[in-house]
């Protein structure tokens, strides 16, 4: 909670910095800022304390996903550097981007469906505005467009669901659906399935599952690259973590009305987001299709225990954070040289800059999910925890789309290694080497202290 | 000592790539010999029986069951010696090259030879998965970078082939930790007990879940169509990690994870297996015999020489297993010293294709008379060291089945055809034009191949210590074997 | 008084200590050196096999050292452990004493040759691979020996390396013999696996109670190594090929030893093979068709070498032809004596050569006796020898052969007294035309040929003693001698004797067969001499060869091109269908096509994301509509 | 009576509904939309939310069609600017717009009996009730939306004032 | 007097009015159109939400909306500036205009 309160307090500081004249210090005090709200999240670890008439559950999966948001954002911050000393709103920017990481804290968090709503529409009205910020380009604002578009329209499959749900069971309370749920089991009205399942479609889109992933792809490849990172770190966990909360801990008790639904879409997900990959060269879009893909897996850990996944998801979507970062700021380096983020672009990139050459290729190994990264780890604990659930034909398609993964990874890391150079040479910052090398570590350490990142969160 | 021995490459590589050091290669060779005393170290503190030694065991990921347990029994002290000996030649072997980003290059070596020790040494079925796909990073860029043509495609080929291979070993590995008791874990001798407790018709399913991985990794007939091209296209120093060590680890698999783990799946489809390896023995050579690049021939013969192997060793009789073990040395000497003299060779007409050599004995005496003897390894001849193995796999494999080790022992009728052709083709006959300036044997090159011919003759003529080492790990894996096979039946 | 093992443990070791001083110093070495050191170990071991072969004629009990224990692996122990029984004790004689003769001819025939001492070491080598195999006290010991002495076969084959066509028949002597030599290795692995053990004594104290079966695999299979060492039908076509190497080359291994080797298995085995019937049955088949058949084309060829090779193939197959017949001894002694006659022969044909500046075809020579005395007369010697005229070696030897034959079948006889006669004829033939006529080799050459070397005159004089006297340590009864070589062998055929059939002909009997024999071969060299000596009929050339019969013979029945459209074409056709159709379209394909599907996939499924928001929003619709529509199915 | 309103009510709102779907004009479209809200603004009168209905009323019909109004006015949009799907996707929205309808309704049927508490309080939906409700209970999302807004406020500013800055 | 009106008759009503909306969206390319058919779904289900809360006797239901409404406000009031952003820059509102993103 008192996390929350930090960035909220950051966001509106933000904006006042505008007034007080005090820009040139924001990015530090915006990191200083979020460094305190982790030591917070810290300090809390272990409560499980409702806030606000049970608006809001801090549990131990609250404090970890939201110490990953916050730790996500102050990477993200630090990536992002560029992107404010570009660009002439720093306050405004800044404000944004906090306001979603408040509202990703919120979906983390929330024990009431006004929570959850108001949480994904703060960070999805921020980011609406985030994808659009490079006005003068018709890609950022197409990214703005479809995004926004289809963002509004998903969120009228969510109210509808909420308001089914609320209709049956006469509350927002998670907890109390929970309960109303499992002592009401059999006389439910069929409405209240529905509104499930049109709750299941909004979170979908929102975590861009196939088949409501279309917009996934062109608005990463549209919005600028830092807000493109932003969106596959920072929002994409909160958006699993607003799913995980609940399906697994709300709506749990009714899991067979969606579960097959959920099967299929894993599937769907695994295929089309791993084949259409292969395909791409844009290595933002070649991003954006993984950022799906991993969708598909974590799904997987969760349809097959969905109560017991936490830890695992969790460990997952951190070594995703770490890695995405990563690729993101490489990306974001050859972009800001180039231009441009085709594949082509990254050919020879080991000769002309071996570190962003090395980072890139940690964070795309980690994303393939080669040993010792801590992506491996990742994806060896969902296929373990589907495999003990007796998921094997599962896992076994996991394993080939995670194959035709290494494809697409593997071509932007040929092209790094075996291409001749082209392009600009490519200086970044000593703050971005630096991040990058941190990052890498990160990753890195994750494999070898993957026991603490899981037992974060024990299955309730 | 095998904690010593598996991270101090690491370690090294670290620093190279982290300091970028001007004589990169200097510091790689004194590293590598540095850990090849060492391993003469653990050599003569082992005690020559069953008992894993040199052991370590700390918990890593505890929800996972995942332990950093590494410890070296016979089995595995002989393979590290392999590695621990030919990574230095491997080095040397490349100073006569200059390759550019040097510390990278070298530091990459090491870490694979730290994977390899890690993968012959876990004694947790998780981390050995960890070492066994650690492997391949090093090995995948040390062809990417350095490679020759065409390298993007063919070393991804061979990167999601292994990989696809592995991640059914991946699945075989987890179902059995579900399957062990209490609090699951890796250790090796749990999943023993897991596996063996299973059905036959579950065995079945893991015993191929693992040996196909293994059988990519060796490569077996017909998982091996990623090889040929990447032995040709991967630089010499890799292609002789490939052949020389990695390869090493499919058959260690099969010895060490396959056949104790599953024994009834081994006995319901080992034959089938043998099969398919014997298959793979007339194919390789088959298709070695058609040959035109000299790389790719001895490529197509590893495959011929590992079916033999795979095919001993799935026999299950100590002869069979023994004579895979010193087998497996005795291929990576030779084929080391093969593909170093195909890179000499190479280097000096720019050419590996049979056709376009030719008299280079006439000029090069040392270096024929040396191709000669690692020739002679290859095709088994008694006294190097390539005989004994054949000699104890072939037994193997007959007594299995008589009409199989009948087939499996034409690998030294084709053997003997194919690289007698190769060596005509390419040291007999006249010089040519690209064959007349070539040069005999420089200083590092003798030092180099030197050892190699010392190391076939004196495991030819003298086995017996080598074989020693591994006997009683042997027997034990044996005993373990017949025990599960038996209480389950 | 030094131990008798450590002798037997230094025979074999000189030569390989010779080996390797001079293989190492090859460029340093000035031909002299060389020589003195390849020749002077081999003489000492020929030193030290006389004193064991006193040892033993003493009555010495027979050496089995074990030198060390070379590996063992799940309680099977193979040691290098050397056998010097009597036997062997004759195979060391044969070998150290013609080796050395070889050794000593060598030094003048390569004389200037540059790979000089290359060729005294791959010699030694041989000599030592060629003790290891007669002295091995176990069935593996005898196969390093014997694939040993292949190898040196090899390279000495391919000596001239720059000749691809010498090359090519290097590698064909290498294939066929590894050929025979998988066979033994498999009845070497079935003997393992019968009796748990490769130590002779051993095998053989447990051969008497073995199933008759496995009995017959084995020594079956250990004939077929024999059939490639021994070239005998049908793995015997690389040994007129193998004439490519140096002569000395063909007289040591191609001649005297090596080829004898499957004599000498078969005969250290002769108790398992007595004890199986049906494949003493095969051998004596396989000898008789080989003798028969080689002699045959010797009739036609030109080559001296190659009618000298194939006399040889003959010879072995009379040797088989024996010990198939159970007539162990008999092998063995036409064994010895045909290495000495053999060796002469060669070294014979070897100094003519040298003469004629390489010279080998005997429609270009002619004439030689004079120019040439020594070797003619050692030559006539040789030739006599061979031809089985008494008192030469070859009489005595061949001799018994015969009369076993005919104890043992009337047919079997008739074949193998048809072959020798035959051997007679072409040997002569073949002498004739080198010696006699008039000189058709050009002036030039002929200004040129002188008589040869002492060092290779020298080794001549003394094989041709040999040949001379060498049939006297087995003359039979009939002939007033106790048969001092039958005597000496005993105790190695004594298990076996009483297994198989005897034979007892009557002196009479005996007596009409030799004076049968020696009539018509008398006879035929009649004819030969006429033919080619004073008619001067010289063999047409190559393109001219008149009836079907003739080309057959000479074309060596087309057994090479038989082979090459069975085996070699086959084998590569079937080797590219391998590479081209399953390697490439197979297997290759399937892999590639996995990811080529995974491409053109993508291909198709990114035409999913056509970028209109529309179509997105449709297809989610759609989405949601299939979603609730299976829920409300399921429920 | 109530039921009759209810019906009355509806159909308009349908009607509205689909004009607004159907207007070539986008004003009349903005036009019907507006009356579409002041049916359901009725049926919040008729379900006794008085308050809500008010601010629906409010906010609605008062701020955001009038927004929509202005930039329809400011874009110049009107008949003549109107793009046009092809024929077929109309026919396509409308199967699949029927078909979401029956699969939904499929899905809801059967509920009369299943709405477990009769009303019987009606004053829950007077402003006293709800500010209570709003600023005990709910108190945390009202502060929330506080930083909603001021998002979407900063956010939209941000969009529309930039062009002229870069000039 | 709510008695009189069954609760299904809201649902099927505020279905109606979801779908009428939903159609809009397919239907329509003009963004704008689009954009208030959306809003006319969210009104659909302030309208449910109200019913719901009317029958469960519930003011929770009713709060809620107004939350609704308040997104609804920033949403359009965000939505509106990004399609004057677009008709900036293409000069048009034509939803299907823009894909230059695909593939």
């Amino acid at each position: 909670m008192n996390a929350l309160l930090v960035i909220c307090g950051l966001g509106i500081f933000a904006l006042v910095a505008e007034i007080i004249n005090f820009k040139k210090w924001l990015p530090g005090v915006v990191m200083l800022g979020l460094i305190a709200a982790g030591i917070t999240v810290a300090f809390d670890f272990g409560t499980s304390v409702m806030h606000f008439s049970e608006m809001l559950l801090f549990d131990n999966f609250s404090h970890a996903f939201t110490g990953l948001i916050v730790i996500t954002a102050l990477f993200w911050f630090w990536l992002a550097q560029d992107y404010f000393r570009l660009q002439p709103h720093i306050t405004d920017r800044s404000a944004l981007i906090l306001f979603t990481v408040a509202g990703a804290v919120i979906m983390a968090s929330f024990n009431n469906m006004a929570m959850l709503f108001l949480g994904l529409e703060i960070l999805s009205i921020s980011l609406y505005v985030l994808a659009g910020s490079r006005k003068e380009s018709l890609f950022s604002t197409e990214a703005a467009f479809k995004y926004f578009l289809m963002g509004s329209f998903a969120t009228g499959f969510l109210l509808m669901g909420i308001a089914l749900v609320y209709g049956a069971t006469g509350s927002f309370h998670l907890t109390e659906i929970a309960s109303f749920i499992s002592t009401h089991d059999g006389q439910l009205p069929s409405f209240f399935y529905a509104g499930v399942l049109l709750m299941l479609v909004a979170l979908v889109f929102k975590i861009s599952a196939v088949p409501f992933h279309f917009w996934a792809p062109d608005v990463y490849e549209g919005s600028p690259t830092t807000i493109t990172a932003f969106m596959s770190t920072v929002v994409k966990i909160a958006a699993i973590a607003a799913f995980y909360r609940i399906f697994a801990f709300c709506f749990t008790s009714v899991q067979g009305t969606y579960i097959t639904i959920l099967e299929i879409i894993t599937v769907l997900t695994l295929i089309i987001a791993n084949v259409t990959a292969v395909y791409q060269n844009n290595v933002k879009r070649i991003l954006a299709y993984s950022s799906i893909g991993h969708v598909g897996y974590i799904l997987l850990a969760f349809i097959a225990n969905d109560v017991g996944s936490a830890g695992t998801i969790f460990f997952y979507l951190s070594a995703y954070a770490a890695a995405s970062l990563t690729a993101f700021a490489v990306v974001h380096s050859v972009e800001s040289v180039n231009r441009t983020t085709t594949v082509e672009y990254f050919n020879g990139l080991f000769k002309k800059n071996p570190l962003l050459a090395v980072a890139m290729t940690f964070a795309l190994l980690s994303l393939a999910g080669i040993p010792p990264l801590a992506g491996f780890f990742g994806k060896y604990m969902v296929f373990a925890v589907a495999i003990e659930n007796g998921f094997t034909k599962m896992v076994i398609l996991g394993i080939l789309t995670s194959l035709v993964g290494v494809y697409y990874y593997f071509k932007i890391i040929i092209a790094m290694y075996f291409a001749e150079p082209e392009g600009a040479p490519l200086e970044p910052t000593t703050s971005i080497r630096i991040l990058l090398i941190v990052l890498t570590a990160l990753g890195l350490g994750m494999s070898v202290f993957a026991d603490f990142l899981v037992s974060l969160i024990p299955a309730h | 000592m095998t904690v010593f021995l598996i991270f101090f490459p690491l370690a090294v590589s670290l620093v190279l790539f982290l300091v970028k050091p001007l004589q990169a290669r200097v510091w790689a060779l004194i590293a590598s010999l540095i850990e090849m005393i060492a391993s003469f170290i653990a050599v003569s503190q082992f005690v020559s029986n069953e008992a894993v030694q040199f052991s370590v065991n700390i918990p890593w990921i505890k929800s996972l069951g995942l332990n950093f347990a590494v410890g070296m029994d016979g089995i595995t002290l002989l393979l590290v010696l392999l590695t621990t000996v030919l990574v230095p030649g491997i080095i040397l072997s490349s100073f006569r090259r200059q390759y550019s980003k040097p510390a990278t290059f070298y530091g990459l070596i090491l870490m694979m030879q730290m994977a390899l020790v890690g993968v012959f040494a876990a004694q947790d079925g998780l981390l050995f998965y960890l070492f066994w796909e650690m492997a391949l990073i090093p090995i995948y860029f040390i062809c990417l970078i350095w490679g020759g043509t065409d390298r993007g495609r063919i070393t991804l080929k061979f990167f999601i082939y292994t990989l696809a291979g592995s991640l059914f070993m991946l699945i075989g590995l987890v179902y059995l930790y579900y399957q062990t008791p209490g609090s699951h874990t890796f250790a090796m001798e749990a999943l023993y007990d897991a596996g063996h407790s299973l059905p036959a018709g579950e065995q079945g399913l893991i015993f191929w879940a693992m040996f196909i991985a293994f059988a990519v990794k060796m490569p077996v007939f017909p998982f091996h169509t990623w090889q040929p091209d990447t032995y040709t296209v991967a630089p010499t120093e890799g292609t002789m990690l490939l052949s020389g060590i990695m390869l090493k680890m499919g058959i260690y698999g099969v010895i060490r994870w396959l056949i104790p783990v599953v024994p009834e799946g081994v006995a319901a489809w080992g034959f089938t297996a043998i099969v398919i390896s014997v298959i793979g023995i007339v194919y390789g050579s088959c298709i070695a015999i058609v040959q035109k690049d000299f790389k790719r021939l001895i490529a197509y013969s590893s495959i011929a020489h590992v079916g033999l192997i795979a095919a001993g060793a799935l026999t299950l009789n100590p002869l069979g297993i023994q004579g895979a073990m010193i087998q497996m040395l005795s291929h990576g000497i030779v084929v080391f010293g093969l593909f170093f003299i195909i890179d000499i060779v190479s280097q000096r007409t720019n050419t590996t294709t049979l056709a376009g050599l030719g008299g280079i004995r006439n000029v090069a005496p040392k270096l024929a008379t040396v191709f000669m003897i690692v020739m002679l390894g290859s095709v088994a001849l008694p006294l190097t060291s390539g005989f004994i193995g054949e000699f104890l796999l072939i037994n193997a494999i007959f007594q299995y089945q008589h009409i199989l080790g009948a087939v499996a022992g034409l690998t030294i009728i084709l053997g003997a055809v194919y690289m007698l052709k190769t060596f005509q083709k390419s040291m007999s006959g006249e010089v040519n034009r690209t064959t007349e300036q070539f040069a005999d044997l420089s200083g590092i090159e003798k030092w180099v191949l030197y050892p190699v011919v010392i190391l076939i003759l004196l495991i030819g003529i003298y086995p017996a210590p080598l074989l020693e080492i591994s006997e009683p790990a042997v027997m034990n894996l044996l005993k373990i074997y017949s025990n599960l096979s038996a209480s389950v039946k | 008084m030094v131990s008798t093992e450590l002798i037997a443990t230094l025979i074999p070791l000189f030569p390989l200590l010779g080996f390797f001083i001079v293989a190492l110093n090859v460029k340093r070495f000035s031909e002299g050196v060389s020589t003195f050191i390849a020749c002077g170990t081999v003489f000492v071991s020929f030193i030290l096999s006389l004193i064991i072969f006193f040892d033993l004629l003493g009555g010495g009990a027979a050496v089995d050292v074990n030198v060390f224990k070379w590996f063992s692996v799940g309680g099977f122990t193979v040691n290098m452990s050397l056998l010097v029984d009597p036997l062997s004790a004759i195979m060391l004689l044969i070998i150290t004493g013609v080796g050395f003769l070889i050794h000593v001819y060598s030094s003048g025939y390569m004389h200037g040759d540059e790979g000089y001492g290359r060729f005294f070491s791959y010699l030694n080598l041989f000599i030592f691979f060629m003790l290891l195999l007669v002295m091995g006290a176990n069935y593996l010991v005898m196969f390093i020996g014997w694939e040993g002495v292949g190898l040196c076969s090899y390279l000495l084959i391919g000596f001239w390396f720059k000749n691809n066509a010498f090359n090519d028949a290097a590698n064909k002597a290498f294939i066929m013999n590894r050929i025979g030599d998988l066979g033994m290795l498999l009845g070497i692995i079935l003997i393992i696996v019968n009796f748990g053990s490769i130590e002779y004594t051993e095998v053989f104290s447990r051969a008497t109670t073995a199933d008759p079966g496995i009995m017959t695999t084995i020594t079956m299979l250990l004939f077929v190594g024999a059939m490639g060492k021994s070239a005998q039908i049908p793995l015997f076509t690389w040994l007129p090929d193998a004439m490519a190497g140096p002569t000395p080359v063909s007289a040591l291994i191609h001649a005297a030893t090596m080829v004898t080797a499957g004599v000498y298995m078969v005969a250290r085995n002769n108790l398992l093979y007595a004890l199986s019937p049906a494949t003493m049955e095969l051998i004596v088949i396989i000898g008789l068709a080989t003798a028969l058949f080689a002699a045959t084309i010797a009739l036609t060829q030109n080559d001296i070498k190659k009618v000298l090779a194939y006399s040889t193939v003959s010879q072995l197959g009379l040797m088989f032809l024996a010990l198939g017949l159970g007539a162990f001894t008999s092998g063995i002694f036409h064994m010895a004596t045909h290495a000495f006659f053999k060796a002469l022969l060669f070294l014979g044909a070897g100094s003519v050569i040298h003469a004629m500046h390489h010279e080998q075809d005997i429609r270009r020579m002619g004439g030689l006796k004079k120019y040439l005395p020594i070797t003619f007369i050692t030559f006539l010697i040789g030739t006599l020898a061979i031809s089985g005229i008494p008192p030469f070696a070859g009489f005595f030897s061949k001799d018994e052969i015969l009369a076993s034959a005919f104890a043992h079948n009337q047919v079997v006889y008739t074949i193998a007294l048809f072959a020798s006669l035959l051997t007679s004829f072409y040997m002569f033939r073949l002498f004739f035309l080198t010696f006699f006529g008039t000189p058709r080799a050009t002036p030039d050459t002929m200004h040129h040929v002188h008589e040869s070397p002492k060092s290779i005159t020298i080794p001549l004089i003394v094989l041709a003693l040999l040949s001379l006297t060498g049939g006297f340590m087995g003359i039979p009864e009939v002939l007033g001698g106790s048969h001092w070589l039958a005597g000496f062998l005993a105790p190695v055929f004594a298990s076996s004797k009483d297994l198989v059939s005897s034979h007892h002909l009557s002196h009479t009997t005996e007596y009409v067969l030799m004076g049968l024999v020696v009539l018509m071969t008398l006879v035929l060299i009649g004819v030969a001499y006429v033919r080619y000596a004073t008619k001067g009929h010289v063999p047409v050339a190559e393109g001219q060869i008149g009836n079907v019969l003739q080309r057959t013979l000479y074309r060596k029945y087309y057994i090479d091109e038989i082979y090459d459209f069975i085996i070699v074409k086959p084998l590569y056709a079937i080797s590219r269908v391998f590479e081209n159709v399953v390697e490439r379209l197979g297997i290759d394909n399937i892999v590639n096509g996995s990811g080529r599907l995974v491409v053109e996939g993508s291909k198709v499924s990114r035409r999913i994301q056509t970028g209109s928001i529309g179509y997105y929003i449709f297809v989610m619709v759609i989405g949601i509509i299939l979603i609730l529509a299976l829920a409300a199915v399921q429920s | 009576m109530t039921l009759n309103v209810f019906y009355f009510i509806s159909f308009v709102a349908v009607l509205s509904a689909l004009m607004v779907v159907f207007s070539k004009n986008p004003v009349y479209s903005v036009l019907y939309l507006i009356i579409t809200f002041f049916c359901i603004a009725g049926h919040y009168v008729l379900l006794n939310a008085q308050f809500l209905a008010v601010v629906h009323v409010i906010v609605y019909a008062g701020a955001i069609m009038v927004l929509f109004l202005y930039v329809i006015m400011l874009l110049n949009l009107n008949e003549e600017s109107e793009p046009h799907k092809r024929t077929i996707l109309k026919v396509m929205a409308a199967i699949c717009s029927g078909l979401l309808m029956v699969v939904l309704i499929g899905a809801l049927k059967g509920t009369e009996q299943m709405v477990p508490q009769q009303a019987t309080d009606s004053g829950i939906g007077l402003v006293k009730n709800l500010g209570k409700v709003m600023f005990t209970d709910f108190l945390l999302p009202f502060e929330i939306t506080s930083v909603l807004l001021l998002a979407a406020m900063v956010g939209a500013i941000m969009l529309g004032k930039s062009e002229t800055v870069k000039r | 007097m709510i008695n009189t009106v069954p609760i299904e008759y809201y649902i099927w009503l505020a279905v109606a009015l979801f779908t009428i909306g939903v159609m809009g969206v397919l239907y329509r390319r003009n963004a704008i159109i689009v954009f208030m058919c959306i809003e006319l779904m969210l009104n659909a289900v302030n309208l449910l939400m109200v019913a719901f809360s009317s029958y469960l006797n519930d003011p929770a239901g009713q709060v809620f909306v107004f939350f609704i409404m308040a997104v609804a406000a920033a949403e359009v009031s965000v939505g509106l500036a990004i399609l004057i952003l677009m008709y900036r820059n293409t000069k048009t509102i034509d939803i299907d205009v823009l894909n230059r993103l695909k593939w």
